[in-house]
């Protein structure tokens, strides 16, 4: 299943969780339970030791990812011992595709990826200016690019972005970084209309963390809802907890299912969009 | 904003417009002096941070090196280091740009305490972001800036360093983007910071070539510079770098060793011009220290202002295409040079910039093997900062090494 | 060598020889200029000390007194501080003279690490000693010397301050005048001191005279500077001496408070050209802080570097005429001047310094009378020096005061 | 008797010490002790704050005496209240000279000087340059002043100093201030080559210690010997150790007399000199 296919029977609920977050076995049992509280694509963070673009939870997850040894490699093996038939789309900062393999530049990354099951890549301190050789190498093996739309993106920058994204593009619902929010912010609905001539799933991220939130964002226009911070948060309490991790998983598969409940009413209340291919 | 491949601008999306709006004003007003905003930079520069700074005889090294030593003396800006002339360039800047609240990162305070003085003298709020364990290890340094008006905001994220604290602020930024301006401290992120940091710090070379000139009629031979993000370096090399007579040297941080644990992802030193490789980091494609896997090595060095895993990209581009030479300089040796021109000259160099003497001593020195060092007979060394901030290291770490030409240490056992 | 009853030479029989071999050297190389000594002198000034110091507007402190406020920046000089401008000339005078070793005293260490700096700079073999209490208590400072290759040596006599540090010195200097300069840190002692170590300080008021025509056209209505021994204040002074329409301004530190407590011996202030009387302290006749018996008192000022019981001969004597007027700043509008000047104008400024700027304050601030308060229109303020050395001080009295400007202190409890 | 009058009888054993050093009681006792061990003069501290020209054992004993209340009003009690009957010399500095009494100037100090039995003064940082209003009171009163001569002094300042000292010169035997010494300077001698044309009597005085030294200089021409140091120690070392001062005075006397002894054997072994007078 394409990426773009996740959208078409209604809202897509897309969560993400940091691969290895606090260790490996832990969170592939995490990642199943997402699926099973009605994921429709997962997208994994590969971590970086320098997260610009971050905020504190996700920084702290990153943390425990790589102090629990998770690397490049053994991502892709993660990847593969994964039991989950949604589509997975992989988070990573660009150095780490770039310097993967032998041959600098992103293609080896690329071909890996596409090996074990990978159907796409945010990369959030790529802009579409430097983006043209992961671009290229996405094409030759099949994936998407997802690009991220801040608030303040628009005019040429917006076209150019437009042009080269893949699958959905990831709507950033507030300026700012990762980090769940407890309103949902007016520049959410600016940025959907600004995307509306646009020929793509929108997926709206940054701040989601109950289903009531998912269900308003939907119901604005979203295509589908990003969910990190919320359930990294679960992860990361439940381990300073020492909680088992059945018991974390079954928490977010709770929250996994609010959200995905939550943006399906949000689609049922949607005024009708004439203008919406 | 490219440096031959590296530079570019590798940064969220949401910080963009931020960074089209620094560029285009840069252009305006850095590169084309729209307002006069180079003149009052300068004249402030002038009045406020001391400039010009002295291109002064060394006399005891230039007897002990048989050349002619200068030295360029940064450590005489007011703040005790170059920094100064970055951070009241960025804050004008921002002032200029109609922004009212400025923010910035630092690590072992100096950039940090150079933007809290920048913006008490041009009334701009300043807040600064700084790892919760450096806090704890630099407490004069954040004393100062809260002196100087600045909020200094712990960051307890991750290990509480300079990586957590470049994260934060980028954070902030990206929040506040509309009225805020982010004070990068070195050569370093997405353009057009490296060139407008270049073009703030090129006051030092300007200065020393039209004083060398006046001084020796003639050029120098070669110009030394310590390298960390290289924002020194690149001041003391810009204007120099079509003089072809000039040879420009820039010394990394050996650290205690150039073998680097690339399981344990420590490089035992800063050399990121030396044993780096090409790569992505906090917002440009340079030279890094990384592991196979392209994660940033955790960096060291004696001076915590050369310990930074990654350099400018115009420095690193300048070292592939064979215009400057890096080189680099250990702990022991830049300790001990430390000592040297603290003995000798009567002046107390910050451990950075001690590096750059240890190189002049290496391949000048009485014990260098005498064949031809390529620094010519007339040298200039860019002394970056003054050592006042690196006391309590110095003992610790003299004690740690047993540097020869040292003072007798006994009574400062336990630190100051 | 007088100043109307003021100053003359009040010395042991031994050093007198040692005196009149200074008096005549001060006569040829700094008065005559033989073998250009002068010219030397200001050429290393200018190289190794940073000279000239600007000028510079203070535009916030401007808008605050409605008045144009310039600060002449000594604390840009090498080392932090106008002191380095007289260690530098009586080291090389000493060179002059064919001495080859020198010693000096110190207490807080200001005038200790300016002469180890520049006898490192003019390799002379350098002593200082310093009181056993005071080492304990300034050890950055001692740190620094030793760094700079001079040995010091601590005076345990009595109670192992200042006082104790003076008599060893000239103990020292009495047993080798032959061959050693003492290097007095002030304008007093005994003739030729006081002139000499004007004129090597006057630099600050030649230049500063020159940069005010310069920037405004004119001479300034005013000049203030702090006053303990006197030696910046003279220095910024001076070439104002005989510009009638500069009014002069030496602020003293009025401690806790002007009243002393005469059977305790104690003057909790150290304004002995308000409060002290004519007597005889360390070789010259001037006015001193002293009880009924004509025994010194214990002076004290938040600022170690006014807290002394005397004053320079001069300087009494241009009170004493009429030319210069003495005020005083008590230890808590220092201390709050300490805070505004860190806070407005980006300069983090010594404790001696803030006293000047505690009496800006005090006449022309938002809470002054209103009146005429005679500084005019132009006011010059001499930064005499930085006030890092002050850190520890200034986190632990403003702990006490409870100073309304300052910072939130809460995470400097204990000290740095 | 005068000052001069004590150099009569063969060489004078001039001891120092501080008046009220470490206590008023003790003092008088010490000072009385110094008379029955053969001391022809006695010079009596009066401490200052600010003791200059002193090494370390007499700035010590100036700290304890101003600690025991020492004052100018003090020691002329203190002189009236001594039992001797030898000449006694003030040691003192000059600002408490100056300052004593309404009117600034020497006046009022050497009046009350003379009044309890002061017969002169030593004051060792007031040049013969500075000295005149203090020679004019002395001469009024009826007082001598000495004045010390070092190695360093001669030619004009010499002269000058010769043309105002009465009752004796104080000849320093080497350079640096007060302190015993275990050998005694080759300047000595030189210096009373110097002075050996004035006629006034010699005492030399810095670093003489025990009765072989005294011997040795009166051997090589001074008239007198001036011995501080070595005494002010054993009172301070009687101070720190708790001794009575009994046990402390009969020490003080010991030496004394070693020292007069030393003084008088040395006269009996010196070579004529023809050009005294």
């Amino acid at each position: 299943m394409s990426l773009e296919d996740a959208f078409a029977d209604g809202p897509a609920f897309i969560p993400y969780l940091a691969a290895g977050d606090p260790d490996y076995e832990s969170s592939l049992e995490y990642v199943e339970a997402l699926e099973r509280g009605g994921a429709d694509i997962i997208e994994l963070g590969l971590p970086f030791s320098e997260p610009i673009a971050e905020g504190p939870t996700i920084q702290n997850a990153v943390v425990r990812s790589l102090e629990g040894g998770m690397t490049p490699t053994r991502f892709f093996e993660f990847v593969e011992d994964l039991d989950v038939s949604v589509p997975l789309v992989c988070m990573t900062y660009y150095n780490l595709i770039y310097r993967y393999g032998d041959d600098h530049g992103p293609r080896p990354f690329v071909e890996k990826a596409a090996s074990v099951g990978i159907e796409g890549f945010v990369v959030p301190d790529l802009p579409a200016e430097e983006s043209g050789p992961l671009r290229e190498a996405c094409d030759e093996f099949g994936l998407d690019l997802v690009f991220i739309v801040a608030p303040t993106t628009r005019g040429e920058r917006l076209e150019r972005m437009m042009e080269q994204v893949s699958g959905y593009v990831y709507v950033q619902a507030r300026l700012g970084t990762t980090g769940a929010q407890t309103d949902v912010s007016d520049q959410t609905g600016a940025s959907l209309d600004r995307l509306a001539g646009y020929d793509v799933p929108k997926a709206v991220g940054f701040g989601i963390s109950s289903g009531e939130h998912a269900q308003r964002i939907v119901r604005s226009g979203a295509d589908g809802i990003i969910v990190g911070s919320a359930l990294v948060d679960i992860v990361a309490q439940g381990h300073e907890a020492g909680d088992d991790s059945e018991t974390v998983a079954d928490r977010l598969e709770t929250l996994a299912r609010e959200l995905k409940d939550g943006a399906v009413a949000g689609a049922s209340q949607r005024p009708p969009h004439p203008e919406r291919t | 904003g490219k440096f031959g491949d590296y530079g570019g601008q590798y940064v969220p999306e949401a910080l963009m417009p931020a960074i089209e709006e620094l560029e285009d004003a840069y252009e305006r007003y850095v590169l084309g002096n729209e307002d006069g905003f180079m003149d009052e930079f300068r004249t402030r520069l002038r009045e406020f941070g001391g400039r010009p700074t002295p291109l002064q005889r060394a006399d005891r090294l230039s007897d002990r090196y048989d050349r002619e030593v200068y030295l360029k003396r940064e450590d005489l800006v007011h703040g005790g280091a170059h920094k100064l002339n970055n951070a009241l360039g960025q804050v004008l800047l921002a002032k200029y740009m109609g922004k009212d609240r400025i923010i910035a990162e630092t690590g072992a305070g100096q950039h940090g305490t150079a933007t809290a003085m920048a913006c008490a003298h041009l009334d701009m709020p300043c807040e600064i972001y700084m790892g919760k364990r450096d806090i704890n290890r630099q407490r004069p340094n954040v004393f100062r800036m809260k002196l100087n008006g600045a909020e200094v905001n712990p960051v307890t994220v991750g290990r509480g360093t300079l990586k957590e604290a470049i994260s934060e602020t980028m954070r902030d930024w990206a929040t506040n983007v509309e009225d805020t301006h982010y004070v990068i401290g070195s050569v370093v992120g997405p353009h057009p910071f490296p060139s407008m940091v270049r073009d703030f710090q090129s006051v030092i070379s300007e200065e020393a070539r039209t004083q060398a000139r006046e001084k020796m009629g003639r050029l120098p031979d070669s110009v030394l510079a310590c390298a960390g993000g290289g924002s020194n370096t690149m001041g003391a090399f810009a204007e120099f770098v079509d003089d072809d007579e000039t040879a420009l040297y820039a010394v990394e941080a050996g650290g205690s060793t150039l073998d680097v644990d690339e399981d344990a992802g420590v490089a035992p030193n800063s050399a990121s011009l030396t044993t780096g490789s090409e790569g992505i980091l906090h917002g440009a494609r340079t030279t890094i220290l990384q592991d196979h896997d392209g994660q940033i090595m955790e960096s060291h060095s004696i001076s915590s202002g050369l310990d930074y895993a990654g350099v400018g990209p115009e420095l690193a581009y300048l070292v592939d295409t064979g215009r400057v030479t890096a080189v680099n300089v250990g702990d022991d040796d830049a300790l001990t040079a430390f000592h040297r021109l603290s003995q000798m000259e009567g002046i107390i160099p910050a451990l950075e910039t001690a590096h750059a003497f240890g190189y002049l001593e290496r391949v000048a020195g009485p014990d260098a093997t005498g064949e031809h060092d390529g620094l010519g007979e007339f040298v200039v060394v860019n002394v970056s900062g003054r050592g006042d901030k690196d006391l309590e290291s110095a003992i610790e770490e003299t004690y740690e090494r047993d540097i020869d030409i040292a003072p007798n240490m006994d009574e400062f056992t336990g630190g100051l």
